[in-house]
């Protein structure tokens, strides 16, 4: 989706403003936010990509205007109804409605600390999955516009650069986001010029490494 | 949003969505026992290690395991280390992705647009911001956390720091440093 | 300059709301607003291109939140006080400077019919000024980021199309935006492929054309 | 706004910046003078008069003030023939350009994000929000107003309009059709 997320190489966002010994939440209802949605996460009813997706779903201007965790909790309430987790009434009421069975949460005090730092993610190492792309390869990233999630940004499609890590395999978050499958495949760090991506103002000693999956390569 | 936020918690929990204590738990684990100090004894610890160093930049997990911080079941790592000729920084176009392991959650600028928007584009000009000219012999390597890849910056260890122990080595070593957009012993905070 | 105002390829923006028996301006101000925009333009203190610049200028999450005419307002007031026709104190309290001298408006209304039309646009024929391509040429736009004012948009930037209609010479407004000079050169209606925009999910049978400048072109 | 606007046009006023009679006559004119009937005029001639076509074809400028709208001292004009084959729409990506003289000022939609992102991406998918689905043989041209040229689309002839004068044939040229998202004939509203 080219949405406004998709934001590598725009102007005018005005500066960059670091905040002294800024505390990790600024406000209770910020971590609130955030835990709520690692605990929920537990019922595995979506996974980071279809998240990360429902995050770029949020309109233009509200996505530029919210908070970070304003959008974490826009994301935590529109997926929580559209799993079935809580009906579209119970959000509105504040209440369960008449008659549901309370569940049992999936997510304990005690597996706190082994799933604090647990994101859950796929194991890289899968020798039946062959790279496509070796070290030192000449890659161009294609130009796809799909309107479903990508993780490939804008400013690096059409452009072409160098194979420099292989990261092993990892789940293809195109197809993941939408429940067509994990589709797992071998992802890069791949090095771009800064002067094939922005032309001649960039500095030639400027390089921009992005990780990008086998589907979105074709060799040079 | 305080009161919205309040409503949906108290709603999960009488559905038995999440469990309170769990909650608390995880808020107090974020505030309290994740942060860049994590990160910083990583950093400390291959400096003052050749042996480490070598294992940390080669398989950044484990590495990072052996001090006790892990990513062992999920996160996938990798450690740039920045010398005189090459600086790397590190940022997320596209959202937030940071190495919460080893640096906690993510400060408000690294989630920000204009971060996020700059530094792939004039990476000299947003580390200008952050106090730092680089000489232009020097390489700058920006890297785009688009994947479930989290990168930590090694940055160079400072000179005259020869005798020092791993724990003052580590109060060298800000946030900012790990993520690239500053140089160790400058502008350590309260970590 | 990369801003939100360039949104040629974006999603997400949402349905197409289309208004049945639009009036031309919904409220007063808004035609206010644009009639002393228009008239203030008779002072000749800036040109299209800076005033197309200066709503470039508003911030992106403000950009998209503010209605048309709202752009406007905020642009007049911004030019008007750094051309020096205001100062700030007098926007701020609505009076002009004690002891300031009362203008005479260049716009009278007799001349309202002969201006309402005309937006002073530079003439098309200067045999002086030599086209660097010619109908049929293959050329690529070239990939340049400036943070000035561009009318090269980011999505065709590195691609290549076809010259398909030559008109004539223009102000340049990448120059002209910045008082840099009108550097007139020849513009052009270049044809592009979608599929060569967007990729492969675009039909073979559209075809997008944007009018670009020799300085925007390379011969391929 | 609407005190801020009026605050500010006060101050033009005393200022001498302005005639407010001058800023009257620029919105009588806007409102009451030119909009899409201009263009529905210049239609109506084209489809009955095939050397006028050809004209305008050719030189819109010209073609348009023979008619008595002018932009003759400035606006560069260009006129785009849909025929079966061909299907002509035009957007301004970067702003609003719009062919004032001929269409007066844009409607709203015109001016939308969700129009302008989108005609250039995916113009069927637009067309098709408008209501117009066209086959998948034609083909389709969508002309970015990036410089100082406006364009205006000159649409197909309904059929069964052979006998009609050039007041009823214009009255059959919506605002729309002359945009190129809709054809002539159809969803003409109030000029």
């Amino acid at each position: 989706m080219n949405g406004i997320h998709d934001m590598g190489g725009m102007h005018g966002m005005g500066p960059i403003e670091v905040e002294r010994d800024e505390p990790v939440f600024h406000e209770e209802w910020e971590g609130r936010t955030f835990v709520m949605t690692r605990a929920i996460g537990m019922w595995r009813k979506w996974n980071i990509d279809t998240g990360r997706f429902h995050i770029e779903l949020i309109p233009p201007a509200e996505y530029l205007r919210m908070s970070y965790y304003e959008k974490w909790f826009v994301r935590l309430a529109d997926l929580l109804v559209k799993t079935g987790l809580v009906t579209g009434e119970e959000l509105e009421t504040g209440r369960p409605a008449p008659g549901s069975v309370r569940a049992t949460p999936p997510l304990t005090v005690e597996q706190v600390p082994a799933v604090a730092l647990n994101r859950f993610l796929a194991p890289s190492y899968e020798p039946g999955i062959p790279p496509l792309f070796h070290l030192g390869d000449q890659v161009r990233a294609r130009n796809i516009n799909p309107i479903g999630h990508t993780r490939l940004p804008r400013y690096a499609r059409g452009k072409s650069g160098c194979v420099a890590v292989d990261h092993g395999v990892h789940v293809f978050p195109d197809t993941n986001a939408h429940g067509l499958g994990e589709n797992r495949q071998h992802l890069y760090s791949v090095r771009f010029a800064a002067r094939e991506l922005w032309g001649e103002q960039a500095s030639e000693r400027d390089f921009v490494y992005i990780d990008l999956w086998d589907s979105y390569l074709d060799r040079v | 949003m305080s009161l919205r936020v309040k409503a949906l918690e108290s709603l999960l929990v009488e559905k038995g969505l999440v469990d309170p204590a769990a909650l608390d738990a995880l808020v107090d684990t974020y505030e309290n026992k994740v942060g860049p100090r994590n990160g910083a004894r990583v950093v400390a610890r291959a400096w003052s290690d050749p042996a480490y160093k070598a294992r940390l930049l080669a398989n950044a997990p484990e590495a990072i395991a052996e001090l006790g911080y892990r990513p062992e079941q999920g996160e996938h790592m990798m450690v740039l280390e920045n010398t005189p000729q090459v600086h790397n920084m590190v940022v997320c176009t596209l959202c937030s992705c940071y190495p919460w392991p080893v640096l906690g959650l993510p400060p408000v600028w690294y989630k920000s647009a204009p971060y996020r928007s700059r530094a792939v584009i004039d990476p000299r000009g947003v580390l200008r911001e952050f106090g730092l000219e680089l000489p232009d012999e020097v390489e700058v390597r920006v890297w785009d956390s688009t994947a479930e890849l989290r990168y930590l910056v090694l940055p160079e260890r400072p000179a005259g720091t020869e005798g020092m122990s791993e724990e003052e080595l580590a109060d060298l070593v800000s946030r900012d440093a790990m993520v690239g957009v500053a140089k160790a012993g400058v502008g350590v905070a309260k970590l």
